[in-house]
């Protein structure tokens, strides 16, 4: 492809030095569907100057991403931007025609997609792709443009950039990927940098390593960041000045610190309120009430009035508030109510209570896994997998790899107990889960359920088990059979379990409903007619028609918005504490595990790390791969600065792990030459204890880092 | 008792299959493709059923002295070589070619869905033999596979049915299989087999009507396959029997008049295209209807 | 006096199946055609004339059938019309070329050209010596003497002696080929010396004399003689085989030293390349355009436009092939007399052939040749009588008539259009005649040797020599006999009439036996006779066809 | 890479298996017996009977299938009854020409339909669009045969542009070979253009609507290298696979069509063997056809892993 001649074109000189770098005045995109004009960003008016980083948060549906995109003009039929301004450097952008925006996007202004998986074209190498960018905007030889894509890689941190120019996208990791992304969006030396959702898609460890690179770039480069996100947690991380969306209008910007110590509008109360504090330990999560409104039937007056502790008649009637300075303070807010509230404290009352009741571990453990195995065949299908390996005899001997996925797991769940798994994505947690409930027959290893040994019993008698045993999985919309009413599936659940059949079955379905918190008559609806949060519920209902004793949890509420996600965990404590039903309860998110489990074990590719109750496992001694696990968790208090400890590389293959300890390839504490060889026990920490962990450090040493759960001062 | 009542509870349409049925009309008629198709199919079926009214003449009444004539006032179509009414043999003729299209892919989907979700949903060995099966099936051309079939099974309307279904089923397993893969990972498929579920009811109950939008679009997509594979073998002599009014015949038939007597040729070559533009055009249309990623609404 | 050509089976466009079922390689596609036989009569001269009368007259400017064709017309010098190559789309791929084993008339129509015979057949049906310069027979009518012509070289440069003669009779008589079952009758063969052949029978038997102007006793040369299998025959005839490709095309090439060239008898093409093109309107098409010079089996639709047209000619020749409706006799429903004569009455013969032939044919109620002696005049076909069918109906017992399966071989056309008109006539008094069209290889084995069928349609080469048409389709034990009927008083008739040789006394027999035939309704409802149909570019001239009807003789054509 | 290859090849063995097993199958069941065909009726019963022995047809099924094989794995596929000749000298005289129609009609849709097809997806719901599903949707509606049955009307006897039918052979005379193949080649093609068309365009559109291209568009890129460069070269993976199946469609069609122009194919040949049942001919055929259309779609594999890059350097981490 021919290089773009650029002789033509003409970037934007900057006219004014004094004008801010973005000013957006009263920006409105709208959508034409079926049933009218939706307006996704409402009069939307913001500043952003270079050097600063000012993040749009809210829950999705509120119209961030519209707006980012709208600033590039990258919205497609059948949506149109229908007024506003957009000043970048004094001109406003929405004047160019499409063509004319071309030296714009990629050179002055940058997009770092959300999803690294498919924003990547699959069939060019990476290089090319940066190397295109670079000569779409600056006149450079194809060897330069080369040699700048290797050095954009360089400051995106990855690893030996020179030979991996020329690979696929296809051959990085999702983390790699998103710094290809940054590579890219960087090429050209960007003035502003618009990130949509640059880390949902990740681990929380890659996270917290992309999101200190963004702010290290953009100390270096000094580029202006729009930062798009729903999790509160990022903004405190990287945000000089944050904006809040809801239902497409900008309700509040601020500062960051005044905004998470005075936040002027009741909705960045209530978001705020919602993030979980590790040292807090609850006995309800707090939850904001319902959920965000449809664009398509906004409510009359102040759109977030329904669900606002605070609102008042007028709030209902007066028409949307719109966004204006608060006296005193460096925010603006969209309430007609920002003077008089006084939202420093949190408007919950603080929930802080024993937090979980202590479970009593008398009598023999309701479900107990002895050194639990399953190892795959590599690759797919008959041949897959195989290959020739040659090393001795005359004939090549047929070997066929195998992935050790779970490799000697032993734990015990008692009657009303929650037991937490928790570990990055690959560790194998779901397959103990699958392996344990017999949805896959494990390698080796003994399984017992209420004392009967799961792994020798016959087809027929683990069916019948079955009902004792529910699952609980992470995407709720597949979860239900499309095809089916609520009610049929709920019902099929309890005919099966011969808990119930005919009137007497319907009558114990409009109950589960009820019990989770939905209406009766939502059992003639499809699945697709509801929220994620009550597709969760009716999984939950689903679940608990067999009146089961133990209900596996697969990552229940990492899907969902961090708003609903408290209330579903309160669903699931209330329902335990009610019928003592028995959790194994999986997470990614330490956070998450920290406010619901009894006792939690962190996994590492296949073994367990560490096992204990949730105090023990979250105060020291600690094992290191537990230790940099809970130092990455973004909190949402601006002011507590943690050293995080951020592991280098990522998770091994499965195929041929590591020798001895398994983490010692990332371990940032390893003991020594012991780590490699010989594979650690997990051991009591001190004779007694219920805490285990399988490392060759003294006890002493993994206790230098204090506790994670005592409260802790406020650095101000 | 209590059987009965969930089986009736299940046959009354609840409300929200109802409400589902209208949303699915709407989207059709919004899809232009799928509005002209689904025109042309109905027409086609309604001249089909009502066809001995429409037809003025009997399709097999031999008239010498009036062979091969012009399209007229009496005679719409013309004649053919044999003085037969053409109008009337076409307008029977659409029977012929629905019962063929309708017939052959009815089995065909019977019996390559029920090949396809097993193979899909069981997948290791058995996937592997019966994909090898199909592929083998599908190696060899359609026209030339029916032919063969055609001469063993003999010369029989019926027979012609038999072969077609045959030579199909192959394309319809391939679609049921990889309908079945994707469904076989969702979520709500382990939680039956959680439930205790047997892999003949997961199979049938829950993965089956899931697969029902792509078989849907395929079956139409095969049936101008099947129309046109029928019109090739009469024309070749070895599908329909005279007098039979199938299109494929009359235009073999009428190959030989083509210079003197063009219209035994153009009318059922004319009815054969519009009829398959009808079908595609459906399948084409209901390919975008059911497709939930070309849904327009903004997210 | 109208002749009989001996016509290969089928009507005009696709008779491709019309070799015969013999022991050796299967044909596929083989029609039943019966083997040439020519009366006993001797003597008589060679005209070169072929006269055909049809029923198309020869208006407009195109040549028309030809009566005669005076050769020498324009009087333009003989050597105008040496050279050229004849592009000639053929209607059936030739089949296998082994002479003595071969009958498919799409062989036998090249084969005339490269084998010939000791004796050879005349238009006016006496059969003048050939190869052989004289042949007597003696007075008891068993022994045979011929002297040989001398100077005749065979394709591979060798001259024809007595020993090459002996050598192919005894190849036949040893073998297993068509004429072999006729040296039963055979004693002795003698070649007292090179030029001068003997043939000495056991019993007067008329047939042999007519089957040595038949390609099944050509004389080849010693050398092919012991072959078990001739691929590419070498014989004395004008032309010699030059190439071919299965199914696709057929070339054979002047042979210069032909012993009986001449300047007013030719050969004079070089060259002649036959393609095979199986559907009847491409292949007009391709003459109207250009493409071929000359093709043969023009459809009977095509008859009309091709004589209106003013740069193609078309030449008829009839009869070439006798079709009828076989009924299984054997079976029910047709073993009733009643149920067989309820159908005859059903059907009005005229519009069927005016349907399938467009008038280019005939009916017919007797089996025998029109215009020969053996034709019994006062025996027509039954009119079309709705009344008296659904009377035969009735007393057969099936007042509102029946079903059964009427099959039909695809690869004839008109065969099948008449179907579709008979089909329609029986459904008038409730006969309901089902089409099965199926594959020849099909017919032969269910309908031929399985006899699973009740109705049917078959053609036959209906042939001057009385024998072929009375004894061998009609009889038990003759060779193309299916219909299962039985009629012992006409099967001696027959039987007795093959031993005689006077004319008028057979005349008898055989009109008595077409009464049987009429009175007994044979399983045989005799349809139409049908005309072997050539078309021609005007500049190709000459008379295609020859004595035996179906075969075609280049020698004496030219391009201008 | 060569994992992958190995496995295709190891699918197509299975498959052939399969193909030989059907074939088999399919030309045993034919009614009338064999040896009958072969000796003609008036054969005696005990001849008939001999050469059933010959022949092994009274063994059972699987006996006769194994040596079949046999045979076929040493190249020899029987004599044809109906020619008397080998088997596989018959397919290999008529083979090539068949090949020569069908990449011919093949290589014709190809560059007509690419272009169409990229076309009317950049330019969706317009007139051009529009206009371009029309002429697919009536190149698919027909039959092939009365494309060239009217081909022949129109172009040969009407306007005498091309010979009415037959074969050239290439070697001996070019242009007259060109001229033969003009018409029957572009009947065909008129078909195939159809499918891949359509198959290109709903391709295009996919891709267009994938996240890369967004970014693409986000990062300055002209209309022409969003198009070309990034969606052109994802897009056409798939309609590779659809080409190959096309061919060995139009191989499928050369059996009415070769009908329609007289032309010596392979089809014609099978027509012929099926027509008077010539076991080891028909046999032979099908799967010599069915050959064709593996070894297309093994290329098609082949094709697709070297345009995919995720294929051609297996997965990633």
């Amino acid at each position: 492809m021919p290089a773009e001649s650029h002789a033509t074109e003409t970037a934007v000189d900057s006219t004014s030095e004094d004008a801010p770098l973005l000013e957006v005045k009263n920006l409105r995109t709208e959508f034409r569907t079926r049933s009218g004009r939706v307006v996704a960003s409402n009069d939307v008016s913001f500043t952003l100057d270079r050097g600063e980083t000012m993040g749009l948060v809210g829950e999705s549906g509120a119209g961030k991403s519209v707006t980012a995109r709208s600033i590039l003009q990258l919205i497609e039929s059948p949506g149109e931007i229908t007024g506003g301004q957009v000043l970048f450097k004094g001109e406003d952008l929405l004047e160019r025609t499409e063509a004319e925006m071309g030296p714009i996007r990629g050179k002055e202004i940058a997009l770092i997609p959300q999803d690294p998986m498919s924003s990547l074209n699959p069939v060019l190498t990476v290089g090319k792709q940066i190397v295109e960018t670079v000569r779409r905007h600056q006149d450079v030889s194809g060897a330069a443009a080369r040699e700048r894509a290797v050095e954009a890689m360089r400051d995106v941190g990855i690893p030996d950039a020179e030979e991996r120019v020329d690979d696929y996208p296809h051959q990085f990791s999702g983390g790699m990927r998103q710094r290809v992304l940054l590579a890219i969006g960087l090429s050209c030396q960007p003035d502003l940098i618009i990130a949509d959702e640059p880390t949902t898609a990740l681990d929380v460890t890659t996270q917290a390593k992309i999101l200190d690179l963004i702010n290290d770039l953009q100390e270096t480069k000094g580029m202006g960041v729009l930062m798009i996100t729903h999790n509160l947690g990022v903004v405190a991380q990287t945000c000089d000045h944050v904006g809040v969306m809801y239902a497409g209008n900008l309700v509040e910007t601020a500062p960051l610190e005044t905004l998470f110590d005075a936040p002027r509008h009741p909705y960045t109360r209530a978001l705020i309120d919602s993030i979980p504090k590790v040292d807090v330990s609850y006995d309800e999560l707090p939850s904001p009430e319902g959920s965000m409104p449809d664009l398509g039937e906004l409510p009359a007056g102040c759109n977030f009035a329904p669900r606002c502790p605070y609102a008042t008649d007028e709030c209902r009637t007066a028409g949307d508030p719109t966004l204006e300075a608060v006296g005193g303070s460096p925010s603006s807010a969209a309430c007609i109510r920002a003077d008089e509230l006084d939202l420093r404290e949190s408007a919950t009352p603080a929930l802080a209570g024993t937090g979980r009741d202590t479970v009593d571990r008398s009598g023999d453990p309701l479900f107990e896994v002895r050194n639990l195995r399953k190892y795959f065949n590599a690759g797919g299908g008959v041949l897959g997998g195989v290959t020739l390996s040659r090393d001795d005899g005359l004939l090549p001997q047929v070997e066929r790899q195998q992935v050790k996925a779970v490799d000697g797991i032993s734990f015990d769940i008692y009657p009303g107990e929650t037991v937490g798994l928790v570990g990055e994505s690959g560790c194998g947690k779901s397959t103990v889960a699958r392996t344990a409930l017999h949805l896959m027959s494990p390698t080796s290893g003994e399984v017992y359920f209420d004392g009967q040994p799961l792994h020798e019993l016959d087809g027929s008698a683990v069916r019948s088990l079955r009902t004792e045993m529910q699952m609980i999985f992470q995407d709720p919309q597949n979860s239900l059979n499309p095809r089916k009413t609520v009610g049929q599936i709920i019902g099929r659940a309890v005919e099966k379990a011969d808990v119930a059949h005919g009137a007497e079955k319907r009558q114990r379905v409009r109950e589960l409903l009820e019990r989770v918190g939905l209406s009766g008559d939502a059992a003639e609806r499809y699945p697709h007619e509801f929220s994620g949060g009550q597709q969760q519920r009716v999984a939950i209902a689903h679940a608990l028609a067999a009146e089961p004793r133990l209900i596996v949890c697969d990552e229940p509420v990492s899907a969902l918005d961090v708003s609903v996600q408290a209330q579903i965990l309160n669903l699931l404590n209330d329902i335990q504490a009610e019928r003592s039903i028995a959790y194994l309860f999986i997470s990614h998110n330490i956070g998450v595990v920290r406010h619901s489990c009894d006792r939690v074990a962190v996994m590492y590719l296949g073994k367990i790390a560490e096992f204990g109750t949730v105090a023990e496992v979250f105060s020291p001694p600690f094992h290191p791969y537990t230790e940099s696990l809970l130092s990455a968790v973004p909190h949402a208090d601006p002011r507590q600065v943690t050293d995080r400890i951020l592991l280098e590389g990522s998770v091994p293959s499965a195929i041929d792990p590591p020798s001895g300890c398994r983490f010692q390839t990332r371990c940032p504490r390893k003991a020594g030459a012991v780590c490699e060889t010989d594979v650690p026990e997990l051991e009591a920490v001190a004779d007694g204890s219920g805490h285990h962990i399988s490392c060759h450090l003294s006890v002493e040493e993994m206790s230098e880092r204090r506790s994670f759960v005592e409260p802790q001062g406020r650095l101000d | 008792m209590a059987a009965e009542a969930s089986v009736v509870e299940r046959l009354r349409p609840t409300t929200a299959q109802r409400e589902r049925i209208a949303r699915f009309a709407v989207r059709v008629r919004a899809n232009t493709k799928a509005e002209i198709g689904l025109a042309i199919v109905l027409a086609l079926v309604l001249v089909a059923i009502f066809a001995p009214v429409i037809a003025p003449y009997s399709i097999s009444k031999t008239d010498i002295s009036h062979r091969s004539e012009a399209p007229s006032v009496a005679h719409p179509f013309g004649t053919d070589s044999l003085g037969r009414d053409i109008f009337s043999r076409v307008v029977m003729g659409s029977r012929i070619s629905l019962y063929v299209g309708f017939g052959s892919i009815l089995a065909a989907l019977a019996i390559g869905t029920v090949i396809g979700v097993i193979a899909g949903y069981l997948g290791g060995l058995t996937d592997e033999l019966l994909m090898r099966m199909m592929d083998a099936a599908m190696a060899f051309p359609p026209v030339l596979l029916a032919l063969t079939l055609m001469v063993v099974l003999g010369p029989d309307l019926s027979n012609v049915i038999l072969a077609l279904a045959f030579v199909y089923t192959p394309y319809i397993a391939r679609v049921a299989r990889s309908a079945a893969l994707t469904e076989r990972n969702e979520s709500y498929v382990e939680a039956a087999v959680a439930r205790g579920e047997s892999n003949r009811r997961i199979i049938f109950s829950e993965v089956l009507p899931n697969c029902s939008a792509p078989l849907l679009v395929q079956g139409s997509l095969n049936i101008s396959f099947a129309i046109l594979a029928e019109a090739s073998l009469s024309f070749l002599g070895l599908g329909a029997q005279p007098p039979t009014p199938s299109w494929g015949l009359m235009i073999n038939v009428g190959s030989g008049f083509m210079d003197t007597a063009p219209w035994i040729l153009i009318f059922p070559g004319l009815a054969i295209g519009i009829t398959v533009i009808g079908f595609n055009m459906l399948g084409d249309g209901l390919r975008d209807v059911l497709d939930p990623k070309v849904d327009t609404v903004a997210a | 006096m109208k002749r009989v050509r001996t016509p290969d089976s089928a009507d005009g466009s696709t008779d491709h199946t019309d070799s015969r079922v013999d022991r050796r390689a299967f044909l596929g596609a083989a029609a039943a055609s019966v083997p040439f036989a020519i009366a006993g009569c001797t003597g008589g001269s060679q005209s070169e004339n072929t006269t055909t009368t049809s029923g198309s007259s020869g208006d407009g400017g195109s040549g028309g059938d030809t009566t005669t064709e005076s050769s020498g017309g324009d009087g333009s010098g003989g050597s105008s019309k040496m050279g050229g190559t004849l592009q000639w789309g053929g209607a059936v791929p030739v089949q296998s070329l082994d002479p003595h084993l071969e009958s498919a008339a799409a062989t036998q129509r090249v084969l005339k050209n490269i084998v010939e015979e000791l004796v050879q057949l005349q238009p006016d049906y006496s059969l003048k010596p050939h190869l052989a310069k004289t042949l007597e027979t003696s007075e008891d009518k068993k022994t045979l003497r011929m002297t040989l012509q001398e100077g005749v070289t065979f394709h591979d440069g060798s001259e024809m002696t007595s020993v090459d003669v002996k050598a192919s009779y005894e190849r036949v008589a040893n073998g297993d080929f068509l004429a072999t079952g006729f040296f039963d009758f055979v004693k002795e063969l003698r070649a007292p010396d090179d030029y001068s052949f003997e043939i000495q029978l056991t019993e007067p038997f008329a047939p042999f004399v007519a089957r040595m102007a038949t390609s099944e006793l050509a004389v080849v040369p010693e050398s092919q003689a012991k072959q078990d299998k001739i691929k590419e025959p070498i014989g004395t005839g004008p032309y010699q085989f030059d190439s071919r490709e299965i199914d696709t095309s057929f070339t054979m090439t002047r042979f210069e030293n032909y012993w009986n060239a001449s300047e007013e008898n030719g050969p004079f093409l070089d060259t002649v390349v036959k393609t095979e093109i199986k559907d009847p309107t491409t292949r007009l098409q391709s003459l109207t355009t250009g493409e071929f010079q000359f093709i043969n089996g023009v459809a009977p639709k095509d008859v009309k436009k091709l004589k209106s047209s003013s740069n193609e000619r078309l030449e008829t020749q009839f009869p070439k092939a006798l079709v009828y409706m076989g009924l299984n006799c054997a079976k029910k429903p047709f073993d009733n007399r009643d149920v067989r004569l309820a159908l005859d009455y059903a059907l009005d013969k005229e519009q069927i052939m005016e349907a399938a032939l467009y008038g280019t044919g005939k009916t017919t109620a007797t089996p025998a040749a029109p215009g020969s002696p053996w034709v019994n005049p006062d025996v027509k076909p039954r009119p079309r009588d709705l009344d008296k069918a659904r009377a035969h109906l009735e007393k057969a017992g099936m007042p509102d008539g029946f079903s059964v399966s009427f099959k039909i071989p695809e690869s004839y056309p008109t065969q099948v259009q008449g179907a579709k008109v008979i089909s329609d006539q029986a459904s008038d008094v409730g006969i309901d005649l089902q089409i099965q069209k199926i594959t020849w290889s099909t017919w032969l084995s269910d309908v031929y040797s399985n006899r699973n069928f009740e109705a049917t349609t078959s053609s036959y080469l209906a042939l001057w020599y009385p024998d072929v048409s009375f004894f061998k389709f009609l009889d038990p034990n003759g060779a193309f006999f299916f219909t299962g009927w039985d009629n012992s008083e006409y099967n001696q008739l027959v039987e007795k009439a093959r031993h005689l040789y006077d004319q008028q006394e057979r005349a008898k027999l055989y009109h008595k036996a077409t009464e049987i035939m009429h009175e007994d309704r044979a399983g045989h409802l005799l349809l139409w006779w049908q005309a072997d149909l050539y078309g021609a570019a005007n500049n190709y001239k000459g008379h295609m066809g020859t004595a035996d009807g179906s075969t075609l003789w280049f020698a004496d054509n030219y391009i201008q | 890479m060569y994992a992958y290859v190995a496995r295709r090849a190891g699918f197509m063995a299975v498959t052939l298996f399969f193909v030989t097993v059907i074939a088999f199958a399919v030309t045993n069941v034919l009614p009338g017996n064999v040896a009958l065909l072969i000796l003609g009726p008036n054969a005696s019963e005990a001849s008939l009977h001999a050469l059933q022995q010959q022949l092994g047809l009274n063994q059972p099924l699987y006996v006769q299938y194994v040596d079949w094989i046999g045979q076929l794995l040493h190249g020899s596929m029987g004599t044809s009854l109906r020619f008397d000749e080998p088997v596989v000298g018959l397919i290999a005289a008529k083979l090539p020409r068949s090949l020569l129609l069908a990449v011919s009609a093949t290589l014709v849709a190809v560059l007509l339909s690419i272009p169409l097809g990229v076309y009317s997806a950049v330019r969706q719901n317009e007139a051009p669009d529009v206009a371009a599903s029309l002429f697919a949707f009536v190149g698919i509606s027909v039959p092939i045969f009365l494309w060239g049955l009217i081909g022949i009307l129109v172009f040969a006897v009407w306007l005498h542009w091309f010979p009415t039918g037959g074969y050239v052979p290439p070697s001996k005379d070019p242009m007259g070979a060109l001229e033969h193949l003009v018409l029957p080649a572009s009947a065909m093609g008129f078909a195939l253009t159809a499918y891949i068309m359509r198959m290109t365009r709903s391709s295009m559109l996919e891709v267009l609507g994938e996240e890369y291209i967004k970014l693409a568009r986000a990062k300055g890129m002209s209309q022409r290298v969003v198009v070309l460069r990034h969606a052109f070269r994802n897009a056409i993976i798939p309609v590779i696979t659809v080409i190959a199946f096309q061919f060995s469609y139009a191989f499928g069609g050369v059996v009415v069509l070769e009908q329609v122009f007289h032309w010596p194919g392979i089809g014609q040949l099978t027509l012929i063997a099926i027509q008077s049942r010539d076991i080891p001919l028909i046999q032979g055929c099908i799967i010599v056809v069915a050959l064709i259309y593996m070894l297309s779609n093994l290329t098609a594999d082949l094709l697709y892993a070297f345009f995919d890059p995720r294929i051609r350097y297996g997965g990633g981490d």
